[in-house]
C-alpha cells in the first residue's frame, strides 16, 4: 500500500467518532454509552469523541429493539453518514429485540432496518465492553480496507435450501413448530 | 530582504508550515489541559493531526439545491485571511512585513472566519445552520467593539499603528498589561468569544442547535474549517502575547544574532502557552450562557471597561507628553 | 408576522432520548411547542397480560433503566398486596436500600446531564465519576450496575453479605463531602445561576393544576411524597423528610434534587446498620386471587402508578402505568412557552424526562395563531427583518 | 398533612351519583355511571378537596370497557371514580376541561382503546406510529395483529 494509503487507515483507526441513536431503548445501555465518555472510563484517550450530528460521525451506536415509528428516523439518521460509515448494534435489543422480542410496536433487531457490523452482548453492556466493540469496529474496519470495502463480508441475503438425502427426518419449518 | 529570505518567512518558519504544526499542538495542549482539569487522561500527542487526515479522507456530501462552489470556497478563505494575519505578528524578532497599520490589517483578518461562518450556516439551507449562523453574527456585534478597544489602546499609548513598533515601545517601557490591566483582560474575553469558546460558543451550542452552520460540513471542508479554528486561536493568543506581554523582544540586547532569535522565540512560546492556559482554564470553569445575557454583558460591563482605558490612556499620554 | 419553526429531536445530542419538538420560535422567544413522544412504545402493557408472574418481572425491569427498580418493585408491591402476602422486615429493608441507591444514581445523573445542556461539561464529568461509586455498590449488591433484578414476587432473590455492608459503608462518606460541593457549587457559580434562576418558572397553583409530580413539583412548593403519603417497603419506620423548595424553577428543582440527594444517603445508612435478621423471601402462590390494586411508588422522577387488576390466573388481566414524566409533561409545555429558544434543554432536563416510561403528547396552543411550513426566501426575510429593527420584528 | 376521608364525608359529597365503598384505608371507591361521571369528577374537586388526578385507568374485560379516574388532593386518599362503557359504542365526556393533565391520558386511552372522549379538544394519534391502521385498537383483549397489514417501520424491499 502506498505511504498515503497507510496515513489514511492509521489517521481512521486513531480518531473514530461516535454518534449515539436511541431508537426505542429502554435507556439502559444510552446511559452506559455516556458512561464510556466519562473520567472513569474516559475513551477521549482513543480518541473517541462523541459527536452530535450524524455528518460529522464514522460510527453509528444504536441502541434498543427499534419501535415501529423510530425505524424510518433510523434508516434517515443512517443515510445521512459519509462513508466509510458503521454500526454498532447494542445490547440484546438490538441484536433480536431482546426482552421486547415480539411486541407489536418493535420491528425485532436493528439488522431488519441498517446492516449491522458489530454487535455487542449484554443488557445493558458494560461500558468496557462497549469500547471493547468499538476497538472490534476498528479492526473490522482495518479489514475492509485491506479489502478494499465491506463486499468482502456481506453474507448473501438468499439462503439456499440444502435437499435432504430421504431417510433423514426433514426439520419442519419454524412456522409449523406449534406455538 | 531578499526574494529567497522572505519567501522562507513565508513557506516554512513562521509562516504556513511552522503555523500548521503549532496550531495542531495548540489543539491538543488545550484538549489536554481541559481534559485533566476535569480529571480524565485526555487525548494523545497526535490525535489532532490524526482528525485532520480522517476527515480529510472522509465524504463529501452535498445537500440537494447548495451551491457547491461557494460552499467549497468558503473554509479556503477562512483559513487564507487568518493565516496572512500571523505573518504582521512578531515571532522570532520583527516581522519583516511590518508597515504602519498593520494592526487594523490583523484584527480585520481576525473577523473574516466569523463572516464566513455565517456565510456558511446560510448555504447550508438547513433551520439549524440557519440559526447558527445568525447567532455567529450576532455574537460579534457585541464582542467585536469592546475587543478592537481594548486591542487599540496599545496602538494609542506606544503612538504607532504597528505591532512591531509596539513592540520596541514596550522593550523600553513596562509591559502593556501592567500599564493597561483592564485593557489585557478584557482582550482575553474577546478572544475567547471570537474564537467561540466556552462561555460565549452561542453559535455552536452542541445541546441545542445540533452543530450550528458547522451542521452541514463534512469531510475537507470540516478539515479546514477545524483548523482555520486552530489557526485563529493561535493567531489571537500570539496577537495578545504580543500587544499585552512584551513580545519575543528583551530589554537588554544580545549580541550574537542567532541567539536573540531563539530567546525571542522561546519568550514567543512561554507568553503564547500562558495565554492558552487562561483560555483553556475559563471553557472548563464555566457554562455557556445565552446570547440575551452576552447582550447585557457585553454592553453593559466589555464596552464600558474598554472606553474607561481608552480614557485612562488619553489621560496618561497627555501627562507624559506634558511632564 | 412569520415564526421559524425548530424540529429539535428526535435524533438531538440535548436529548438522550427520542423526543420530538416542533418549536415555533419568533426569532429566540418560543411562540408555541409541539411535542411528539411516543417512538418508545414497544407494547409492554399488552406483552404484561401474555406473561405470568415470574416471567413479566424482568420484562417490567426494562420498562427504563434508570427507574428500573422502581417498575419492578411497585408491580411486585401491587401483586404480594393482592395475594395479601406478608413480608419478611429483611426483604423490606433491602428493597429499600436498593431503591434509595437507585435514587441517588439517578439524580447524580440528571445533575451531569442539566449540566452538560447548559455546556458546563466539568460538573458533568465530577458528577459522573461520582456516580460511578454509586453504581460499585449496587453492582456489589445486585449483580449489575442497571437492571438489578433484585425483585420477584414475595420477596429478593439475593442476601447482603456482611463484607457488601461494610464495603457499602465506606463509600457514603466520601460521596456525603461530594453532595455538600455540588450544594455550594449551584449556589455560587455564576453561569449556572444566570442559567438556572427564573428559568421554566412554575407557580404551586400551576404546578397543581396541571398535574405536576415528583421534584418538579416538590420546587415548586406542593408537599405531596408517595413515601410520606402513602407509606410502603420500609419508608414507615425509617427517619427522613420530604423535601421541598419554593423558588418553582429549574434552580429550585436542582436544590430539591440535591436535598433529595442527602435524603436517600441517610436513608441507605440506616438501612444498611440496621438491617433485621431472618428470611428474604417468602413463598407466594401460583395465581393471584380476583382484585383490583392502585399501587404507588416515589420513583427518582416523580410518582409512579401500576394500576393492576387480576383474576385468579397466574396472569395479570390489565396492567395500566402511569409514569411521572407522562405527568410533568403538561407542565413543562406551558413554563415553555415565552421561553427563550436556548432555554428548552434546561427546562426540559429539569423535568429530568425518562421517556421510555413514557410515549403520549401534549399540544400547547399560546395564541393559537396559523403557523404553516417555511419557505426559505420567507425564513431569510424574517431574519433580515428580526435583525434590522432591534429584535422587536 | 389532613388526616384521611371518612366514608360518611365521600357519601355526603357523593350522594345522587354512587354509592361509595372503603377498598383500603386510604382508597374510596365510587361506582357510577358514565353520565354523571363529570358532575362526580367536578364534586371531588370542589367538594372533597381533590386536586391531583392519579391516573385514568382503561380496562377491557372482556364484556365492556371499564374507566376509573383516580384524584386525590393534601388529605391523601384515592377517591376512585368507576364507570362501565358498552363495548359497541364507548363514548364519554372528556374531562379534560377540569383536570389539565387527562387531555394526554384520555387521547392515549383513545389510541389503545379506541374510546371517544366527547368534546376533546384535539383527539389526534398520540402512541402508535404514523402508518399504524385507523382502526386497530391493540389493547383490546380480541385484538391479534394480522400479518399482511403493514403497520410502519421500514418496508422490508427497503433494507
Amino acid at each position: 500500500m502506498t505511504l498515503s494509503q497507510r496515513l489514511a487507515n492509521w489517521a481512521r483507526m486513531k480518531s473514530p467518532w461516535i454518534t449515539l441513536f436511541n431508537s426505542g431503548a429502554c435507556n439502559a445501555c444510552d446511559i452506559e454509552v455516556i458512561a464510556v465518555l466519562t473520567p472513569r472510563f474516559d475513551v477521549e484517550r482513543f480518541g473517541i469523541l462523541a459527536k452530535g450530528s450524524p455528518r460529522h460521525a464514522d460510527i453509528l451506536v444504536v441502541t434498543g429493539p427499534v419501535t415501529r415509528k423510530q425505524a424510518p428516523r433510523l434508516r434517515r439518521i443512517w443515510e445521512q453518514m459519509p462513508e466509510p460509515k458503521y454500526v454498532i448494534a447494542m445490547g440484546a435489543c438490538g441484536a433480536s429485540g431482546g426482552v421486547f422480542r415480539g411486541l407489536y410496536h418493535v420491528v425485532d433487531g436493528v439488522e431488519n432496518v441498517i446492516p449491522v457490523d458489530v454487535f455487542v452482548a449484554g443488557c445493558p453492556p458494560r461500558p468496557d465492553e462497549i469500547i471493547n466493540a468499538v476497538v472490534a469496529c476498528l479492526g473490522l474496519l482495518k479489514e475492509d480496507l485491506a479489502h478494499g470495502g465491506k463486499a468482502w463480508r456481506t453474507k448473501p441475503k438468499v439462503i439456499e435450501r440444502v435437499v435432504p438425502t430421504e431417510g433423514t427426518p426433514v426439520p419442519p419449518k419454524p412456522a409449523e413448530v406449534p406455538a | 530582504m531578499d526574494a529567497i529570505l522572505l519567501a522562507v518567512y513565508i513557506l516554512l518558519f513562521p509562516g504556513f508550515l511552522f503555523l500548521l504544526a503549532y496550531a495542531f499542538f495548540f489543539q491538543f495542549l488545550d484538549r489536554k489541559i481541559s481534559a485533566r482539569m476535569q480529571n480524565r487522561v485526555g487525548p494523545p500527542f497526535l490525535q489532532p493531526f490524526a482528525d485532520f487526515v480522517k476527515m480529510l479522507g472522509k465524504e463529501v456530501i452535498d445537500v440537494k439545491g447548495m451551491d457547491r462552489k461557494a460552499f467549497d470556497a468558503a473554509p479556503i478563505l477562512a483559513l487564507a485571511a487568518v493565516m496572512t494575519a500571523f505573518l504582521y505578528v512578531p515571532i522570532v524578532g520583527n516581522s519583516p512585513l511590518a508597515f504602519q497599520g498593520d494592526l487594523i490589517l490583523v484584527l480585520y483578518l481576525l473577523t473574516l472566519p466569523t463572516i464566513v461562518l455565517f456565510l456558511l450556516g446560510w448555504l447550508s439551507r438547513n433551520v439549524f445552520a440557519t440559526i447558527g449562523g445568525v447567532r455567529a453574527v450576532t455574537q460579534m456585534f457585541i464582542y467585536e467593539v469592546p475587543f478592537f478597544l481594548a486591542l487599540l489602546t496599545p496602538a494609542l499609548m506606544a503612538g504607532s499603528w504597528s505591532i512591531t513598533d509596539i513592540v520596541a515601545w514596550q522593550q523600553s517601557h513596562l509591559w502593556l498589561a501592567v500599564l493597561q490591566p483592564i485593557g489585557f483582560v478584557v482582550a482575553l474575553i474577546g478572544l475567547q468569544a471570537k474564537l467561540e469558546r466556552t462561555p460565549f460558543d452561542i453559535p455552536e451550542a452542541e445541546t441545542e442547535i445540533v452543530a450550528g452552520p458547522w451542521t452541514e460540513l463534512t469531510g475537507r471542508r470540516l478539515a479546514l474549517m477545524h483548523l482555520t479554528l486552530d489557526v485563529s486561536m493561535v493567531v489571537g493568543s500570539a496577537l495578545v502575547a504580543a500587544l499585552f506581554l512584551g513580545g519575543p523582544l528583551v530589554p537588554w540586547t544580545i549580541t550574537p544574532d542567532w541567539l536573540s532569535w531563539i530567546v525571542g522565540f522561546a519568550l514567543f512560546f512561554v507568553k503564547t502557552l500562558g495565554v492558552l492556559l487562561v483560555l483553556a482554564s475559563i471553557k472548563v470553569a464555566t457554562g455557556r450562557i445565552r446570547i440575551d445575557q452576552l447582550n447585557d454583558v457585553g454592553w453593559k460591563y466589555l464596552a464600558t471597561a474598554a472606553i474607561v482605558q481608552v480614557m485612562i490612556v488619553l489621560l496618561m499620554n497627555y501627562w507624559w507628553v506634558s511632564a | 408576522m412569520a415564526e421559524v419553526v425548530v424540529p429539535i429531536g428526535p435524533h438531538h445530542p440535548a436529548l438522550k432520548e427520542p423526543v420530538n419538538f416542533k418549536v415555533v420560535a419568533d426569532g429566540e422567544t418560543i411562540v408555541r411547542l409541539e411535542l411528539d413522544v411516543s417512538y418508545n412504545h414497544r407494547g409492554i402493557e399488552k406483552a404484561a397480560e401474555q406473561r405470568d408472574f415470574v416471567r413479566v418481572v424482568p420484562l417490567l425491569e426494562r420498562v427504563c433503566g434508570i427507574c428500573s427498580h422502581s417498575h419492578t418493585t411497585v408491580f411486585v408491591k401491587g401483586i404480594e398486596e393482592a395475594m395479601k402476602l406478608q413480608l419478611p422486615p429483611r426483604a423490606q429493608y433491602i428493597r429499600t436500600i436498593v431503591a434509595e441507591l437507585e435514587r441517588m444514581h439517578s439524580h447524580f445523573l440528571w445533575l451531569g446531564v442539566a449540566a452538560h445542556e447548559i455546556g458546563f461539561n466539568t460538573l458533568f464529568m465530577w458528577t459522573w465519576r461520582d456516580r460511578e461509586a454509586v453504581q460499585d455498590m449496587l453492582e456489589e449488591m445486585t449483580g449489575n450496575r442497571v437492571n438489578y433484578g433484585i425483585n420477584e414476587v414475595g420477596g429478593v432473590r439475593r442476601d447482603l453479605t456482611t463484607d457488601q455492608i461494610q464495603a457499602a459503608l465506606k463509600r457514603l462518606p466520601h460521596l456525603e463531602d461530594r453532595i455538600a460541593k455540588y450544594v455550594d457549587m449551584v449556589n455560587h457559580e455564576q453561569t449556572m445561576m444566570i442559567r438556572f434562576r427564573g428559568v421554566g418558572k412554575l407557580s404551586r397553583v400551576d404546578a397543581l393544576k396541571l398535574g405536576a409530580v415528583g421534584p418538579t413539583a416538590r420546587a415548586s412548593g406542593v408537599d405531596y411524597d408517595i413515601r410520606k403519603d402513602d407509606p410502603y417497603i420500609a419508608y414507615a419506620d425509617v427517619p427522613w423528610k420530604v423535601v421541598t423548595d419554593t423558588h418553582g424553577d429549574v434552580y429550585g428543582r436542582t436544590l430539591v434534587r440535591i436535598g433529595e440527594l442527602q435524603e436517600s444517603l441517610q436513608i441507605v445508612r440506616h438501612c444498611l446498620e440496621n438491617l433485621p435478621a431472618g428470611p428474604i423471601k417468602v413463598t407466594s402462590p401460583r395465581a393471584a386471587p380476583k382484585g383490583e390494586v392502585l399501587s404507588r411508588y416515589e420513583a427518582p422522577r416523580g410518582e409512579l402508578v401500576h394500576f393492576i387488576r387480576t383474576n385468579n390466573t397466574d396472569k395479570v388481566e390489565r396492567l395500566d402505568i402511569r409514569t411521572p414524566t407522562l405527568a410533568n409533561w403538561t407542565s413543562v409545555a406551558v413554563s415553555l412557552v415565552h421561553q427563550n429558544l436556548a432555554d428548552i434543554p434546561v427546562v426540559v432536563a429539569a423535568i429530568d424526562p425518562c421517556l421510555s416510561c413514557t410515549s403520549r403528547i401534549t399540544i400547547v396552543n399560546e395564541r393559537g395563531r396559523k403557523t404553516g411550513e417555511l419557505t426559505w426566501d420567507e425564513l431569510s426575510a424574517h431574519g433580515r427583518a428580526f435583525y434590522r429593527n432591534g429584535r422587536r420584528a | 398533612m389532613s388526616e384521611l376521608l371518612k366514608l360518611e364525608q365521600v357519601a355526603r359529597a357523593m350522594e345522587g351519583i354512587g354509592t361509595p365503598e372503603a377498598v383500603k384505608a386510604n382508597r374510596i371507591r365510587v361506582p357510577t355511571t358514565p353520565a354523571k361521571v363529570k358532575e362526580a369528577v367536578r364534586r371531588a374537586l370542589t367538594d372533597l378537596a381533590c386536586d391531583h388526578v392519579v391516573q385514568i385507568a382503561a380496562v377491557d374485560n372482556g364484556k365492556a370497557f371499564e374507566l376509573i379516574y383516580h384524584l386525590t388532593g393534601p388529605h391523601r386518599t384515592v377517591v376512585a371514580i368507576a364507570i362501565e362503557l358498552p363495548r359497541d359504542k364507548p363514548e364519554v365526556a372528556t374531562a379534560s376541561d377540569l383536570l389539565p393533565p387527562a387531555g394526554i391520558y384520555e387521547r392515549q386511552i383513545h389510541d389503545l382503546l379506541g374510546i371517544v372522549f366527547v368534546g376533546h379538544p384535539d383527539l389526534k394519534r398520540i402512541i402508535l406510529n404514523e402508518d399504524w391502521p385507523a382502526n386497530e385498537f391493540p389493547m383490546r383483549k380480541d385484538w391479534k395483529p394480522n400479518p399482511n397489514t403493514f403497520y410502519g417501520g421500514v418496508r422490508k424491499e427497503a433494507t
